[in-house]
C-alpha cells in the first residue's frame, strides 16, 4: 500500500514516542504555525559554544510534523552546528525532491531515521508538515547566534 | 447498514444527477472511484455549466457593455441576463441590487470598504461599533478587523456554546446604538450550524445598524429569499453552488447601493472620466470596476438555473436526509466527536469532528488513499478551533450528489483510520 | 490591393492559427464570416484555453492550499503551477512576485490601495503627489482618484502632444521629490502609442518614487520582462492575451511586497486568525484573499503556453507588418483622420480614427451589418477623446490571428460607411 | 438590408436637418451622458404655464440621438404638458419592445415621426442612444416643475 511509503514504522514510532519533547531552557525561541493546516510549534534551542546542547519543543500537529520535531531533536542534539547544518540541508533536499531522489548513502549516514521522511516527499501538503520543526529550528539558530549566546 | 438506509425519505435522484458531474466519476490511486464529500469548501460543476463557458467562449465572446457589434450585444445579453437569473433565484427586488465580484471574500470586502468611506448615516469610524461572531470564516472576519484597525471602530462579537449554536444572551450588550453593522453567516462553513439570523436582525434594526448575511454556505443548499431575509446586505460565491470560480455576488438594498461611494475604480464603474474627476454609474455598475468575470457570470446564471431545475427545497430535503444518516452513523464511530451540533436539527450537510487523538491530517491522508476526499485544518474558521481548544478537525460536507453509500464508505474509511493508527 | 499587400513580410500563419480559435469561425447577419478587429477589447480564446479549462473541471476541481486528498493537491499543483508559468511569461526573478487577481483593474487599485495604507516610506498622503498620464485607461485613473481624494495627496499627469504622444517636456516639474508613485501605460489602450517608460522609470528613480506600470496592451503583444524593464509594479489582464476572463495579475518587486499592507482581508492570505488579531500569509498570498480564481489562473497558464509556443516575438513581428499595412490602407480612406500616431514606428496593434463628420457609433453599425466588429466609444480613455476635442473615435485592433484580407475587409467597409451617411 | 430598418429615411432626415437645435432661454437645463459610448446632450425646456414654449438643446452624438432629439423638438413643442407625457411614455415603450411591438393606430398618431424608431429598438446598444434626449428632457421638466415655474 502506498500509505506505508509516507507512514513507515519509524515515523509511526517516534510520533508515539517522540524524543525531548517538552519546554527546556534555551538561547532563544520561536514558534512557528504552517497556515495551510494548523499546525504549530514551539522550540527553543540552547548552545554550548558551537555544539547544540538542547532542542527542546513543543506544539500540536500530525504524526509528519510531530515525528518529523522528535527526530531531529534526536538527530542534531549533541551534534557540532555546522554539522547541523550540513544535516539540515539534506533533509530539506531530501523534502523537496517530489519522491525523485533515491538517498546516496552520504545523505543516509548524515540523516539516518530522517531517511524514512523520503516517501512523505510525494505528498506536497505534507512536506510542509515534515519542515515546521526543521526550519523552526533555522530560526531559532540564527536568532541565537544573532543575540551572540554563541560563537 | 443497509438497513438504517431504507428509512431515508427525501433523497433526490442521485444516479441521474451524478452524469451530469464528469468529475464524480474519477478514480484516484489505482482505480478507486473518488468520494468527493469536500463540497462546502467548493462543489463540483455539472456539464451544463461547462457548457455554457464552452458556449459562451467559442460563439459570444467579447467585451461587454460598450460595443454595438453582434457578438458584443450577445455577450452584454448573456452576462446581463446572468445577472437576471442571479436576482431572481434570491428574490431581489431588483435587477440592480445584483454585483457581481470575484468571489464571496471581494463581497464582504466590498461591503466593509463601502462603510469605511461612507457619508454619515453609515460611515464607520472611531465612535462606532462593528459586531460579528466567532463562528465566522475568515473572509468575514479580517475584512473587520482591517476596517477596525483603520477607522478606529471597535470590533465585537457574539461567542458560541458548547453545543456549536451562537452565544445570543449577552445580545443588547453586544448590539448597542454604536454599532453600524452586524455581520454574521447564516450557515457555519466548520460546523454546518443554521444561525437565527432573524432575531439579530430585529435587534440590529431596533438600533439602526445595517446587517450583512455571509449566504456562502446556505445560497448552495436552501431557498434564499433576501426579501424575506430583510437583512440589508447578502453574499455568497459561484463556486459553492455548482458554478464557476472567480465569481462572487454581493446583494445589497438599493438605496444603499445608491448611498455608497465605489470601492475599486476603473472602467466599466464610471460614468464620465475627465483628468479632474470622475462621477460614477448607477449601482450595480459602480461596483464592477473593468472587465467583470463575464464567462463566469454566464456560468453562475447556468448554475443556479441547474439548481432551480432540480429545486431548492429538494436539494435542501435531500441534504437533509443524508445529514440526519451522516450525523447517526458517525456517532457509531467509536472516540468520534462531532464539533459543532450533534443532532440533524438547523444545521446544513457539514459535519466536523475529531476521531480520538489521531490528527485530522493523518485522519485526511489515510481517508484519501480509501478515494475518499475530505478537508482537514481549520477550514478558515481558526477561532472556532480555538474556542473547542482542538488543532483542527476533519469535515465531511454533503451536496445534491451525495449519496448514503457514501456516508458508509466514510465510516468505513474511518474504521479503517483508526486500526492504522491504532 | 493585393499588390500592397505582397510586400507584407513577418507574418504568422494564420491559416493555421486560426483554426485554434473556434469564434472567429462564427458568421453574423445572415452568413457573414466574423472579421474580428476588437482584440484591444479582448481577444478570443485558443482552444488549447478552453481545453485546460474544461481538463480542470472535469478531473482535477478541487479548492486550494488545504486539502490533502489527490484532486486537491492536484488543484493546488495546476494553480501554482500557473503562476510559475506567468512568472517565466515576464521573467520574473522570483514566482513569490506575481500576485492572481480578477482583472488589470483589481491589480492597479491593489497598489493604488497598498500604497494608501503603507507605512513610510511608502506612505501616499497629503505631503506627497501621484503621477500618471492623459492616455490612461480610466482603470489606471480612478484609482489614483479616489486614492488622492481619500489621502490628500496631490494627482498630477503628463499631458499628450497633438501626434499621440506623451509629452514630457515638464518631466522634472512633474515628478518631483514629492513623487510617491508614477503609474502609466506601456502602450495605449485607444491610440496604440508605445511609450518611453525607461526615460520615465529613471527619472522616477532619481526622485526615488515607485513606478507602476499598466501592461495590458503589452503583455500580449510583446516580449515583456519585468527585469529588464526595471518598473516596481506591472499589471496585466488574462482576457486581452488569449486567456479566460476572470483573471488578472500584479506583479512587484518582493521586497514591497513584503512590506507592504494586505488590501483584501480573508481566507487564503492569512497566516494565523483570532478574534482579537491576525498575522498574514507571506506574498503572494497575503494579497490573494479568498478562493482564487483557479480554473482562470490554469486557463492563463495554458494561454501562456500557447503565446510562447509561437513566440511573442514571432507575434510582435506579425502584428507589426498587420499595423504598417493597416496605416498605409487606412489613410487612403478619404476624410479618415487617425487620433494618435499616424506612422507605423513605436506604436502598437491598435488604432483609432474618425471618418468625417460620421459619428463613431454609425460607423460601428454600419461596419457590423458586413461582419466587421470594431470598437466605438472613448475606448475608456476619456481624457484623450476630450484632448482632442472629439466626442469618441473608432477603433480596429488586430492580433496574432488578423490577416491583410481583414485589413482591406475593414477598409471596403469604411468606404461603404461613406456612402450610406453620404 | 437589415440597417434600413433602423436607419429610417426620416431619421437620417432629421439627423442631417435637425430642429431646433441650439440652446436658448429656458427654465430649466440638465446635463446628459451615456457612459457607454459618449454621447451627451445639454437641454432647456421653457414653459408657457402648461404649455410647452421650447426644448432647446445641444450636444454631441450618433445619428440616433441627433436625430431622436430633433424628432422630440418638434413632437413637443407646442404641446400641453399632459400630452407630453402620453408622447414620452408612448416613445419609451417603443423603445423598450425589442422590436417585438407593432405600434397600433393610437401610437402612431401620437409618436408621428417617431415612429420611425421602431427598428432602433433592435439594437439594444443604440435604445439608449434614441432615449438619451426624452430622459433629459423629463428630467428638466421635472426640475422646472420642482422651480414653480409652471402650474
Ligand atoms: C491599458 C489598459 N489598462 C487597463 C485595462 C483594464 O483591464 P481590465 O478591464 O481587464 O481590468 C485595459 C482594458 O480594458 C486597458 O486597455
Ligand atoms: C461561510 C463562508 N464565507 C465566506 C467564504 C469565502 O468564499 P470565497 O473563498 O469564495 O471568497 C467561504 C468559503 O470559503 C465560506 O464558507
Amino acid at each position: 500500500m502506498k500509505l506505508d511509503s509516507m507512514y513507515q514504522e519509524v515515523i509511526l514510532d517516534h510520533y508515539k514516542h517522540p524524543h525531548g519533547r517538552g519546554l527546556r531552557d534555551g538561547d532563544a525561541e520561536v514558534h512557528h504555525v504552517n497556515p495551510t493546516c494548523g499546525d504549530e510549534i514551539t522550540l527553543r534551542v540552547k548552545y554550548d559554544g558551537e555544539t547544540i546542547a538542547d532542542v527542546s519543543y513543543d506544539g500540536q500537529g500530525c504524526s509528519i510534523s510531530q515525528a518529523s520535531a522528535s527526530v531531529l531533536n534526536e538527530l542534531l542534539v549533541g551534534k557540532e552546528l555546522d554539522q547541523a547544518r550540513r544535516i539540515q540541508e539534506a533533509f530539506l533536499e531530501l523534502m523537496q525532491s517530489k519522491g525523485q531522489l533515491e538517498p546516496d548513502d552520504t545523505m543516509e549516514e548524515l540523516l539516518e531515521d530522517a531517511v524514512a521522511f523520503a516517501g512523505v516527499s510525494k505528498y506536497p501538503a505534507r512536506v510542509k508538515c515534515a519542515l515546521l520543526s526543521w526550519m523552526a529550528w533555522k530560526d531559532a539558530t540564527a536568532q541565537a547566534l544573532s543575540e551572540g549566546k554563541t560563537a | 447498514m443497509t438497513d438504517a438506509r431504507q428509512g431515508l425519505t427525501g433523497l433526490l435522484d442521485t444516479e441521474a444527477i451524478r452524469k451530469d458531474f464528469p468529475l464524480l466519476d474519477r478514480t484516484v490511486h489505482d482505480g478507486k472511484k473518488i468520494v468527493y464529500l469536500d463540497s462546502a469548501a467548493t462543489s463540483q460543476k455539472p456539464r451544463q455549466v461547462l457548457d455554457a463557458l464552452n458556449e459562451y467562449y467559442e460563439r459570444h465572446n467579447a467585451n461587454v457593455h460598450r460595443g454595438v457589434y453582434t457578438i458584443a450585444e450577445e455577450a452584454t445579453a448573456l452576462y446581463e441576463g446572468a445577472r437576471d437569473k442571479v436576482a431572481a433565484f434570491i428574490n431581489a427586488p431588483s435587477r440592480n441590487e445584483v454585483i457581481f465580484t470575484k468571489n464571496a471574500s471581494e463581497s464582504l470586502n466590498l461591503v466593509a470598504n463601502m462603510l469605511g468611506w461612507a457619508d454619515e448615516p453609515y460611515r464607520v469610524d472611531s465612535d462606532t461599533e462593528i459586531v460579528t461572531t466567532e463562528m465566522e470564516h475568515h473572509s468575514n472576519i479580517v475584512p473587520w478587523q482591517l476596517l477596525s484597525q483603520r477607522t478606529g471602530a471597535k470590533l465585537k462579537w457574539f461567542g458560541i456554546t458548547d453545543d456549536g449554536r451562537l452565544d445570543l444572551s449577552d445580545i443588547d450588550e453586544v448590539i448597542t446604538e454604536k454599532t453600524k453593522i452586524v455581520t454574521l453567516t447564516l450557515v457555519s462553513n466548520i460546523m454546518g450550524t443554521v444561525n437565527p439570523v432573524e432575531k439579530i436582525i430585529r435587534r440590529a434594526q431596533q438600533v439602526g445598524a445595517l446587517v450583512c448575511v455571509d449566504a456562502s454556505q446556505a445560497a448552495p443548499h436552501m431557498v434564499l429569499d433576501v426579501q424575506a431575509l430583510q437583512a440589508d446586505f447578502v453574499a455568497f460565491t459561484g463556486h459553492k453552488m455548482v458554478g464557476p470560480t472567480g465569481i462572487g455576488v454581493l446583494w445589497g438594498r438599493q438605496e444603499l447601493l445608491e448611498d455608497l461611494p465605489p470601492f475599486l475604480g476603473g472602467g466599466e464603474m464610471i460614468e464620465t472620466v475627465s483628468m479632474h474627476s470622475s462621477t460614477y454609474a448607477p449601482a450595480p455598475h459602480k461596483f464592477e470596476a473593468g472587465t467583470p468575470p463575464i464567462a463566469q457570470a454566464v456560468g453562475l446564471g447556468a448554475a443556479v438555473d441547474y439548481l432551480s431545475a432540480i429545486g431548492m427545497e429538494n436539494i435542501h430535503r435531500h441534504e437533509e436526509a443524508i445529514t440526519a444518516y451522516a450525523v447517526k452513523r458517525l456517532l457509531e464511530v467509536p472516540d468520534l466527536r462531532i464539533i459543532g451540533p450533534a443532532t440533524a436539527e438547523d444545521r446544513g450537510a457539514t459535519i466536523s469532528f475529531t476521531l480520538g487523538d489521531i490528527h485530522p491530517h493523518d485522519v485526511g491522508q489515510v481517508l484519501d488513499e480509501q478515494g475518499i476526499a475530505v478537508r482537514v485544518g481549520h477550514h478558515c474558521a481558526r477561532p472556532v478551533c480555538l474556542r473547542y481548544g482542538i488543532p483542527a478537525t476533519t469535515r465531511a460536507s454533503f451536496y445534491l450528489y451525495s449519496t448514503p453509500a457514501e456516508v458508509d464508505a466514510l465510516v468505513d474509511g474511518l474504521e479503517h483510520v483508526r486500526n492504522f493508527f491504532g
